[in-house]
């Protein structure tokens, strides 16, 4: 079910951690459903130069948080605005259909970790954050807001 | 080290039971319903198979009926006899920790006008035969409570049930699929009309069961075809399958006892070795359990993640959490016994066997106490080594 | 010399499909829905065979779903597609001349209130396009004709009954079981909504099968259970099975048509061997039908003693008379072409498989005329070379 | 389902034949039911000195008439009517259940031959005799004399 891929960032995952000074951290989920992400990220010069996740949920919450932070590091933070659950199921080889909220999830902790960035830095939120969805509440008999 | 503790999933076919059926599946290719040489000898070993099947829980050759497996067994058992009795009534009687292959044919009757009671159990997964007794109305034409469960393994007060709905005349099937060949059974003292069983849980092949019928029990076919069992269950016979089957039930016959009072020896140490990791907890039944089944939910983890860190550990388990199953809530059988979904989640099932060894314990316990470190430190749910929600307790 | 000419019945597993099957049962005992490392490469491995099976007819893997063989694969399509459809009518279209796993079902269907007609066939047995076209009406919920008859191997002509069913968008099922591995199949040109097969008549495992269900069919579950085959079939795969089948289907792609042409050759020279005894004719078709059937009536004679006196020279083969049916009448096949009762009684299948060879042909010849002469000397029937009803004829 | 003294009694029928000069000649059954028996019977100082017969029908039919043949042989008259369908599946260890009617087959062919002696010889008919029945009705979807 799972590709070799996911598999591989679940027994190995990238940048797993904490960032004592982050500049931004962001957690999404909710532990009744299974699945929390927080991310933390580190802004130098309009990029993001470090980026650490925390992951409580399934092989594919741990594997899409895994990609993500790999595909980010490194990337501007308007570039970071651009990433989404898509781009990351293709860099996973795909991801089973009853997964793909994962993704999303990890989609919505990056968003999360860049407001927190905007916010505490005083800074406008970008236009593309204004709408971030909360996961929150997609739990218990409804898509987990699978798009 | 490579440690399969998934048994109650399926278990490694025996040497025993493999030889026996060889033969079968090459050399020895006749029908038996077939009248010549060829088909006579197909069918001697069919019949052979039926009673080693039957005899292991008190039941006549003739009483056993040879099906696909459990699922089939059990949609055999309760469309057959709800079919059959629906003159009577449209009352049926179960249990909310039933195995899917029960439940889902549950629902489907309750779409064809049966009504269905599910009744709940205890915090150790025990249903309670006063449960049954209230439940009981004129209109029950059907009560199914299962031996013991795949989950959590605890054993279910059958023969007490089974006087109940002797009392009232009700016919009364279990799902033995997972304790069948693992404890005894017997179909008279507990008052059966139907059993459920199925070989691939006993060291058999997989795709092979049956159900047992108690001679004189009002049942509708449920695969048709042609004359196959007697009329009652369509379809050329699985001959390997079954002489697989019969020789399962026959290494239990001689190998039961000693090998659940060995089994329940290393699920005991087992649970006594993973217990002591924090915030962890043993599900089902602490003595009325299968020989097998060593169940726990440990918190701040998730199941999956649980099964595929022991993968990658050479262990082989599973999990009743959400994301496992593939659907959104944890299964039912830990909601049913009162989890929450935070500890739900954390659901881990190492299931032994006979095959299993003292060493395989020994490993099994220190791969749980590594995954279980492994994954707290990557959980943003795991602070100051407790979970965030034993704070709000 | 002993010869196997009930490929009808059941064949040999071959060689290749026998060692395809063996590290599926016993090294290879992973639970295909676990997600563990033993889990997936079992998973791998039932994926694989369902590729294989699907590509023989021109099916996409995802619209093939495993079963126990063809009669569960019978009872899904008709009673899944009847009860899907039971809004929309309660009308089914099929023939007399299915086998009992149609038959049978399509009984239970009347019991629980739908309505069936069943077409005659003519003397060859042949289905009329015509015929069903003329019995579809706007109540019609189903069309079932089987692609190939089992005991007089008359192929029916399915792509034209596909259009019309087509044309009247009426699910259309074909039960081809005796059809599949043997003659060319295309589930998109002949309109199928959905195709039974079973493993046993290709030289693979008995105890599995499949049924073909196009995307976006109608079909109410047969067997409830887990999640497996997607939901649509419950229970713990039979994977060796599977695998076994996989195997079959594939060995028939590489070698169907060759096999064929050598086994209707075969077929061609036995029939021709057999007719000269007199008072003998071909039942079926004499061209349009399946390669390795020869199914004959011989006057005088009784279809069970020629069976058995046939067994004490070695051959294995079958009959369609009441008593070896363990029925009072001969079979409805053999009545559907209309043969009166006295001839029906000598009825006598041999069927082919490509390991038959060009000797065993000749020793059939021989063993039939041999047993036509014993049973005839001492029938009371026969007198002055003739049956004692020829002279009313 | 037939045990090995019936398929043994099919491959290898004692006493087939004709009896060209028989006392008396019995047939029962019907063809268009799928069996008839005919019993030829030879009687001399009041005993079957001989007896044979041809069968038209399944494995049971022959076999039955086989073994009721070997127990009759050498029997006084009043001993053959004696014979019950029940002795000859003792003989033959059992017949299936829906084989049963074969071995009443056998009985009455038996009878019919011995009813054909006593008219041929104009002697009078015993009354065991008197009642016999005719199993030539007894087909298509009516249990055939099975009793
Ligand atoms: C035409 C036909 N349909 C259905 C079946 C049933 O298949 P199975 O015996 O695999 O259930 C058979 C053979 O037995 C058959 O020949
Ligand atoms: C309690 C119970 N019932 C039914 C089944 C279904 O059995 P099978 O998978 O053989 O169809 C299982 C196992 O899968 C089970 O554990």
């Amino acid at each position: 079910m799972y590709s070799e891929k996911v598999l591989d960032h679940f027994t190995h995952p990238r940048n797993v951690g904490e960032i004592a000074d982050a500049d931004g951290v962001g957690t999404v989920g909710n532990p009744r459903c299974g699945d929390i992400m927080r991310f933390y990220i580190k802004v130098e010069d309009g990029r993001i130069s470090d980026i650490t996740f925390k992951t409580f949920g399934c092989g594919a919450a741990v594997a899409t948080s895994s990609m993500a932070t790999e595909l980010i590091r490194g990337k501007t933070l308007d570039e970071a605005l651009q990433l989404t659950n898509k781009t990351v199921i293709e860099a996973l080889e795909g991801l089973p259909p009853q997964k793909i909220h994962c993704s999303v999830l990890a989609e919505e902790a990056l968003r999360a970790a860049l407001v927190d960035y905007y916010t505490k830095h005083n800074l406008p939120l970008p236009k593309e954050l204004e709408t971030t969805a909360s996961c929150d509440v997609c739990c218990r008999n409804e898509p987990r807001c699978d798009k | 080290m490579f440690v399969y503790a998934d048994n109650a999933a399926t278990t490694p076919v025996s040497d025993a039971v493999f030889n026996a059926m060889l033969p079968w599946l090459h050399d020895r290719y006749g029908n038996p319903s077939a009248i010549y040489s060829v088909g006579r000898e197909a069918k001697a070993a069919v019949e052979d198979a039926r009673v080693k099947v039957a005899s292991l829980i008190g039941a006549r050759p003739e009483e056993i009926v040879f099906t696909a497996g459990g699922s089939e067994s059990d949609n055999y058992a309760l469309k057959g006899t709800a079919y059959a009795g629906r003159k009577k009534g449209r009352h049926i009687i179960s249990t909310k920790i039933e195995h899917h292959a029960m439940l889902h044919t549950l629902e489907w009757l309750e779409k064809q006008g049966f009504e269905v009671t599910l009744l709940d159990v205890d915090s150790d997964g025990l249903v309670s035969p006063d449960d049954v007794k209230r439940a009981v109305s004129d209109n029950t034409i059907l009560i199914s409570v299962m031996a013991a469960n795949n989950e959590i393994g605890t054993i279910e007060p059958i023969a007490e049930i089974g006087e109940i709905a002797a009392a009232h005349k009700i016919p009364f099937h279990t799902d033995a699929v997972q304790a069948y060949g693992h404890i005894p059974l017997n179909v008279r003292e507990m008052n059966l009309s139907t059993l459920s069983l199925s070989a691939h849980k006993l060291r058999g092949p997989k795709g092979i069961g049956a159900l047992y019928i108690k001679n004189g029990t009002h049942i509708d076919t449920f695969l048709h075809g042609g004359g196959q069992e007697r009329g009652r269950r369509g379809g050329t016979e699985n001959v390997a399958g079954i002489v697989g089957l019969g020789e399962a039930a026959y290494q239990c016959s001689l190998h039961m006892a000693e090998d659940a009072k060995r089994v329940t020896a290393l699920r005991d140490r087992l649970i006594a070795g993973i217990l002591p990791i924090p915030y962890s907890r043993l599900t089902g039944h602490p003595t009325r359990r299968l020989p097998g089944n060593a169940s726990f939910c440990i918190e701040g983890i998730e199941g999956e993640a649980i099964v595929l860190t022991l993968d990658s550990l050479g262990v082989m388990a599973s999990s009743g959490s959400a994301c496992s199953s593939g659907s959104l809530d944890p299964s039912h059988v830990l909601m049913a016994i009162g989890l929450p979904h935070v500890v739900a989640h954390g659901s881990v099932r190492l299931s032994l066997g006979p095959q299993n060894t003292d060493a395989e314990v020994d490993y099994l316990i220190s791969a749980v106490h590594k995954t279980a470190e492994d994954l707290r430190a990557k959980s943003p749910v795991w602070e100051n080594n407790a979970p965030m929600w034993a704070k709000f307790e």
